[in-house]
């Protein structure tokens, strides 16, 4: 099956940039932290799929995770927010200006800890952006606590075992609204970058639950989230391929084991099915799936769920086709014939 | 009954003609609340001010939505105060629970309205006692209960019209405007009312002196409530982003922008919106998303209560400090907590002149009338993207919620202010781009809208600390010359919020400072006070940071009395810090009850407080 | 580099023993964090302290986890000053990317050991330069890189050891120590201690001054920081309910609560635990879980720093209102926001001390060293179940994760306090219960504990506004009547927190207030003063409502400098506010670098606003 | 099948206990409220189960439904805390004292609006409490705005269309670990004191989704959480008996059709099954019927899912059985010898 082959990193994409666009700041994360190998996927796939810089809105909470905003497509727009809060700060600002191609980075405390609820209305809204969750299993940047999705089971380095169930960010994101759902592993960039590249051709809340070791706390035996694990663990669902709309390549495909999904922008997805039986396209076996293998000890990976067609947030909205942030003075302030009419209105 | 007597002595200041009391006295209606009362008071209100009397309206609701007590106080003013006032010249009791109470409040030789099966004629001797049966009446129009309890209302319009001589038309025109779209409603509540005036004509000859007669003060005038006028603010200021979650009393400022917006900003050409309208979750969500829109570039705005505010503080703090647009009304209500959530307060102000942790401050508009809520909604949006930072609207419930007259608001003549942004053109032009830097020495930095297509454009706003560049840095120097430069973005600030108003023969030794609603109460208390020989001078706050005024006014008087309501007198301890040298000079008034402050508490405040010597 | 010399002029405050300066200077360890550098700088500090020297350490660390600088320094002080100290008299560079850096900023005559194939040694020729081959040494002993990225660390220690005098033995004792459970890391620390001490001995001839001696006034003291210390104050105050959320540089308070907890708060008889600690999902959250428990009757706390403050306004206020006991510790870091969470400050003070909307007030008590985060954890829980209210512990990062030096706590000689809470019996014996009647005319109601098993115990607990039996009421005078014995209850407040320490021979015109960590710059800075015939008196606030020293202390003084480490001089307003007719003495000093406040900083603020006149 | 006979309101109770011992405060909500018909049936589930008064717990946050905890068993203790945080407070009670009978009120806003990251958060840790959601669809008391359980498609009194997915509330309680999972509606007044009693008698979150009839603002035609809507679409998924552990009657049941679970305080739950076959023992299966009947327009009522062995939030600390509230200083603050035990470690 074909997927756009990776070019190499000085070669320019379709819109002239190199990969070197692409890149950020220098990380300061911890070396070898699976944040940094997801990175560098997000630098591949939007050089790849050939995002304009300057069109990226980066945006993130507080953590490890969320300092990696800083550390892709410079040339972008980042905001680095407060602590769980990065999904109200997307949603007002892609309500501001809707064609920026909105991606935001968090963590599993960010995300499934103190922002929970946002989290939850977000996907509710189907809002038009990448949330790519960097899962840990922990607090990184305080010092390795459990977080919401850290495994029943699990154990931190002080041999402390986490007792409650973990949240299941996939499982919700099905549940509530969001329309791209998939989970990956930091060290598998081949799948990760499809992933986001196919994310990049959808339009609705695409969440990338990506299981991201943080080596300096969470990477020990009794963890679930180390490498080691997730390398042991990892079950791919479906074999991801992606060809972007500006490709012209002809997929020949085999229904019985391929299926085509047909992207917003012209895209496509193309998903092997591997031994289990899996339609993303069906919410009720996605969850069923999720639920199912919960305690299983498996990771699944892959592209989980989607549905191409469900209107977006912004498109409830009816907005007029510039960005509502650059309107001019004579598209929102109304004439003074009409503060003539409602004054006379309430006279 | 009492017998037919001369306006009491304590009561001078009453317009007198014939023993009557013409256009200067109160009418409260005593209801239940969600028994559709509301419409009949709106109604009285509007006739009376379509006789060219001026009026003004106050509801005191219970935070629930039906079956408690609920007063609603219509004050006729031929010399225009519009302060609440306490005394109760003609009640209509229809409020079973609390009639007996209601009554025994009221002031001597008030008139009273009753339902006449309830045992009310021997309360007291000194009343005018009109009893009607209510019940009775309606039940002759309507079997249904519900449209009873309906009719009842405009039927103690009619009574009350008629005792008042309230022009039967302007009653009529008054109920048209109300129930414009369902014209059967109209009908049938102009016959309840008829009903009313023709039993009152038959049955109850008038016996109190107040009397509604024209005169020619409200030509040209609008009512309207602060909520609505700060809504039409949002759709002039060119307001595009609104995230809010429902509070009283703020949740009609949202509504009405929903309809003003909806009414008049879908493009003519495309029949689309120029604007977006969430209702968040919650409040810090709202602020949040206000916070991301502002920063791509909406200019955006969020509505909320107390508890909103406090949940606010983190996302203020952010905004504060990352310097990002937004603009937040804060219509207070009474209490800490959840509070009296219908009950008025200016409880706010520390609270959100400091919001959030860490040294934080800022800019905070006080309207003191519907218009300024209208013109000061335009303000903070310009204040908001010229500073890049929250800017606050401090209203409160008694000036949100409640009916007020105005002359009709100017069409802004000055073009929206998008502050310092940065095209991609001055980019090219300029060739470079610090987002925090401090060109024009005013401690405003120049920014640039995410999604400028320039190479340079891009910057990455962040809480945490951060450099000129907007680099990340922990930097001593850094953090130090960004925090002071933000401090002198609040110096500058003070020439650009609105100034005070300061009315004074500047010969008085005693000054007063008010703002907000205070205002009305402060009006007509000055005249109270200048009429017992005590001459006061005013100046009427309109935003913090303060003016040079402010200082002034305070040195060039012996004592200030500010005035506000809150149990701590926060405005006064501002003032304080304002003036340190001559703290002592400055005396707290506070008035916290949860009903609007009234003329007379201030004039005996003041006036006790100068007896003492304090 | 510089020939042998006398004590410099400026540096005459040195004790100088033959041209030796001896336990009188800073050693700072500039590393990379992450590395492992932290256990050798407490090696370092544990063995001066060993040595009978008082010693302070501070870490100036990156809000990150690895990879970035980092500075530790180490002040051994004869004269037992503890306060930051900006001047480094001994270097330890072992940071390529900032060394240069580190070396220009250091003191002429300073000495510095240094990685010899950096190329740092014609940077200065004013100071003693010891270049030690780290790498190599280290690679003599692992293979593995990250063993010998630890191994360097220890390998510094030794040569600062043998450079400065310091006792091997010490040292050895402090390693063994720090590294108990695991015997052989200790040995293999040794060992690279060892080597460094050799290399030295054989390649480093001592030329700098600075010397380590053996003194005797640590004897009996111990070593903690202050997060430490309120862990175990919250062990003896009994405290049974702990919610908490991460957060620099609060989450070692709660990490050790767990600890002891876990040790000393198990039943023996049954082996189940006497306490409940909750990682909670929030700041939100855990300050509700906090109010929930103390509601319910268990002594709970929360621990946070500014951005938890912010989220915790809502809450807060519930507390107030309802009345409801809990204990917040705010180990402040730096900045609006997020701001610099590695950084200390006193940046909390007002957001704090005023917390949420609508009339509030909290008592704050504020720790001046680790033995009061260990007397004042105790006394905030007794403070809050005696008032019934939140009350916070005001601590900062430099107290909060830097090690002290203290007596040994004692133990507490007050029984634990549960303040006004009736039991079945009391209801019994009493036959009424009215849950917020002012009984004893201090402000303060009396409770029950849900779960009393008597038909008068319940009550309704709620944030809106409600009367003396607990009952919703919206009227005017029930609200006017709680908010002013809310009020009282805050004067009674003034009576129970600690005192403020005054120390003064009362002749001098100028008063200095300071509090927490600013302590220690003070102490120092009066001397500094004194010598250069500058006398000043000096009150340290503990508690906010402030008791009547304060005033006091303002008034019999000229001018008075408030010094704290934030912008806006927030305790400097507190205080005008406090003293309003001598607003005008009052000078603000402030220092918000983010880095501990030193002496020389306070010394020099008011030597030159002295000469201003201001 | 038999359930407990209902007792005449004067009889007294196990305890000796009137049904009007049970009862609280006048209610002020609006004449024919939903929720004045749960706090009813909640006045007579504690009534026939024999709580004792003193030991409840009564949590709210606040809305019309938070109020009702005002207006039920007087003697016992209320708090009515903050607009969504009663999870909050009611975790905290309850570690306090974990001999209280926690019951939280909340309403839809409350919890799946503002309050939905402390909702999720709650049932994660399973706290032993019953967590009654009076649901109207709209916040009741600030006059009739959507809420976020307010179904799609449905509409205001102002012609204001919903064009948002609802969040279950049962879902998410059966997804992220509460273990007695029931949706009832407040025109069953049978159903739902059953539920109750069911819940009084688990240890664990309990949470009853009641469809509750707001007939100020919701009530309308085009309302989906109507008198009328619910009463044409209630579909019973199983019909619950409840026998207590005080009650000796012997239940003969027909294992084909009933289902018997045994509680932890020795009451046992029948549950017939209807039509729709429906184990509620079975998460998988009671998560895949409820996103498959999502859009179905049913409202399904009935109890959805219970486990009845997990442990519960307090368990899992191993508290001494003694309050913590009320340990004497003796328990809580420890010996001489141990704070000098600390000190010289630290010398
Ligand atoms: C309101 C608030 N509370 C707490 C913190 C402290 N804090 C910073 S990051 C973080 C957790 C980060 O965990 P996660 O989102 O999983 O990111 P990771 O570091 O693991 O990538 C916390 C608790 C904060 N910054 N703000
Ligand atoms: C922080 C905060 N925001 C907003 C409000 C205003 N408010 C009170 S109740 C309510 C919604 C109640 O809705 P719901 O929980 O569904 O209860 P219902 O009234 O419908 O029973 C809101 C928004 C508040 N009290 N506090
Ligand atoms: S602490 Fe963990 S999550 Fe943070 S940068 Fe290091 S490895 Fe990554
Ligand atoms: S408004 Fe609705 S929810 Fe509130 S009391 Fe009335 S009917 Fe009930
Ligand atoms: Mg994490
Ligand atoms: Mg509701």
């Amino acid at each position: 099956m074909a997927t756009t082959g990776t070019m190499p990193p000085k070669a320019v994409n379709r819109l002239g940039f190199t990969m070197a666009d692409y890149r950020g700041q220098e990380s300061t994360l911890c070396a070898g932290c699976g944040h940094d190998a997801i990175t560098s996927q997000i630098i591949k796939a939007f050089w790849e799929y050939g995002v304009e810089p300057h069109r990226v809105a980066k945006m993130s909470g507080i953590g490890c995770s969320s300092k990696t905003t800083a550390y892709f497509v410079n040339q972008g727009h980042g905001f680095n927010a407060v602590h769980g809060r990065m999904p109200a700060i997307a949603t007002g600002a892609m309500l501001a200006n809707q064609h920026l191609i909105g991606i935001g980075v968090s963590g599993d405390g960010d995300t499934a800890s103190i922002g929970l609820g946002q989290f939850c209305h977000l996907l509710r809204r189907n809002l038009p952006i990448i949330y790519v969750i960097e899962n840990n299993g922990v607090y990184g940047l305080t010092k390795g606590q459990f977080s919401a999705t850290a495994d029943l089971g699990s154990k931190l380095k002080t041999g402390v075992v986490n007792d409650l169930p973990s949240i299941d960010c996939c499982q919700l994101a099905i549940e509530l609204g969001a329309t791209y759902v998939a989970r990956s592993f930091a060290g598998d960039p081949k799948q990760l970058v499809t992933l986001l590249k196919g994310a990049l051709a959808h339009r609705g809340t695409c969440v990338i639950d990506v299981v991201s070791p943080c080596v300096t706390f969470n990477n020990h035996e009794g963890s679930t989230k180390s490498y080691a694990f997730a390398k042991e663990h990892e079950e791919l669902l479906n074999e991801v391929g992606f060809v972007p709309f500006f490709n012209s390549i002809h997929v020949d495909y085999d229904e019985g084991t391929t299926i085509q999904v047909d992207m917003h922008d012209g895209s496509h997805i193309y998903l092997r099915k591997l031994d289990r039986e899996h339609n993303p396209l069906d919410r009720v076996g996605a969850m069923t799936l999720l639920e199912k293998t919960k305690d299983s000890g498996e990771l699944l990976t892959g592209l989980i769920y989607i549905d191409p067609v469900k209107k977006d947030f912004l498109s409830l909205l009816n907005l007029v086709d510039a960005p509502l942030a650059t309107l001019s003075m004579e598209k929102t302030r109304p004439s003074r014939q009409s503060l003539k009419e409602i004054m006379s209105e309430l006279m | 009954m009492p017998s037919e007597r001369a306006v009491p002595a304590e009561e001078r200041e009453w317009s007198s003609h014939d023993g009557l009391i013409i256009n200067n006295f109160c009418i409260q209606a005593a209801t239940v609340n969600g028994s559709g009362s509301q419409s009949a008071n709106l109604v009285l209100l509007r006739a009376i001010f379509q006789m060219g009397v001026p009026v003004s309206g106050k509801n005191i609701f219970p935070s629930n939505i039906a079956g408690l007590p609920t007063w609603y106080t219509i004050r006729a003013s031929q010399d225009g105060y519009v302060a609440h006032k306490k005394d109760v010249d003609v009640l209509i009791a229809l409020n079973s629970e609390t009639a007996a109470d209601d009554i025994r409040k009221i002031r001597p030789h008030a008139a009273v309205i009753y339902e006449e099966s309830l045992p009310l004629a021997r309360l007291r001797d000194d009343l005018y006692m009109y009893p009607v049966p209510f019940s009775k009446l309606a039940a002759q129009v309507s079997g249904d209960a519900r449209a009873r309890r309906l009719l009842i209302n405009m039927i103690y319009v009619g009574v009350a019209a008629e005792l008042l001589s309230i022009d039967f038309r302007e009653i009529e025109v008054a109920i048209r405007r109300l129930f414009k779209s369902k014209s059967k409603a109209a009908e049938s509540n102009i016959k309840a009312v008829q009903i009313g005036a023709d039993y009152a004509r038959a049955h109850l000859p008038k016996l109190d002196p107040f009397k509604i007669q024209r005169m020619d003060k409200t030509r040209g005038k609008i009512i309207i409530d602060g909520n609505s006028a700060a809504a039409i603010g949002c759709l002039y200021a060119g307001c595009t982003v609104v995230a809010w979650y429902p509070i009283t009393p703020s949740s009609s400022l949202c509504e009405t922008v929903i309809e003003y917006f909806k009414r008049f900003r879908i493009d003519e050409e495309t029949g689309k919106a120029t604007f977006a309208i969430v209702q968040a979750e919650d409040e810090l969500a709202a602020l949040g998303m206000v916070l991301g829109a502002g920063w791509t570039g909406a200019r955006a705005m969020t509505s909320t209560s107390g508890p909103g505010i406090s949940l606010m503080a983190e996302f203020t703090g952010l905004g504060y400090y990352a310097e990002v647009p937004a603009v937040i009304f804060d219509v207070q209500r009474l209490g800490p907590s959840t509070g009296l959530p219908t009950r008025t307060s200016q409880g706010d102000i520390f609270s959100v002149a400091l919001l959030s942790h860490g040294d934080t401050k800022h800019i905070v508009l006080i309207p003191g009338s519907v218009e300024e809520c209208y013109s000061m909604a335009i303000a903070a949006f310009d204040l908001a993207e010229r500073f890049q930072t929250p800017v606050f609207v401090m209203s409160d419930l008694d000036l949100g919620m409640n009916n007020w007259m105005s002359e009709p608001f100017e069409y802004p003549e000055k073009p929206i202010d998008r502050g310092k942004v940065l095209t991609a053109e001055d980019l090219s032009r300029i060739g470079h781009f610090e987002r925090y830097r401090d060109v024009d020495g005013d401690g405003i930095p120049y920014r640039t809208l995410p999604g400028t297509n320039h190479p340079l454009a891009g910057y990455f706003t962040r809480g945490s600390g951060h450099n000129e560049k907007a680099q990340y840095s922990e930097k001593p120097q850094v953090y130090v010359d960004l925090m002071n430069r933000l401090a002198k973005k609040y110096e500058t600030a003070r020439q650009y919020v609105p100034r005070s108003v300061v009315e004074s023969a500047d010969s008085a030794e005693i000054g007063i400072i008010a703002y907000g609603t205070t205002h009305y109460a402060i009006l007509e208390a000055r005249d109270q006070l200048e009429a017992l020989g005590t001459p006061t001078d005013y100046l009427r706050l309109r935003a913090i940071p303060f003016g040079p005024e402010v200082g002034e006014f305070v040195r060039r008087r012996q004592r200030i009395y500010v005035v506000e309501q809150n149990r701590d007198g926060q405005m006064a301890d501002l003032i304080r810090l304002e003036v340190a040298r001559e703290a002592g000079k400055i005396r707290s008034l506070r008035h916290f009850t949860g009903l609007p402050i009234d003329a007379r508490f201030v004039t005996e405040s003041i006036l006790s407080r100068e007896r003492e010597g304090d």
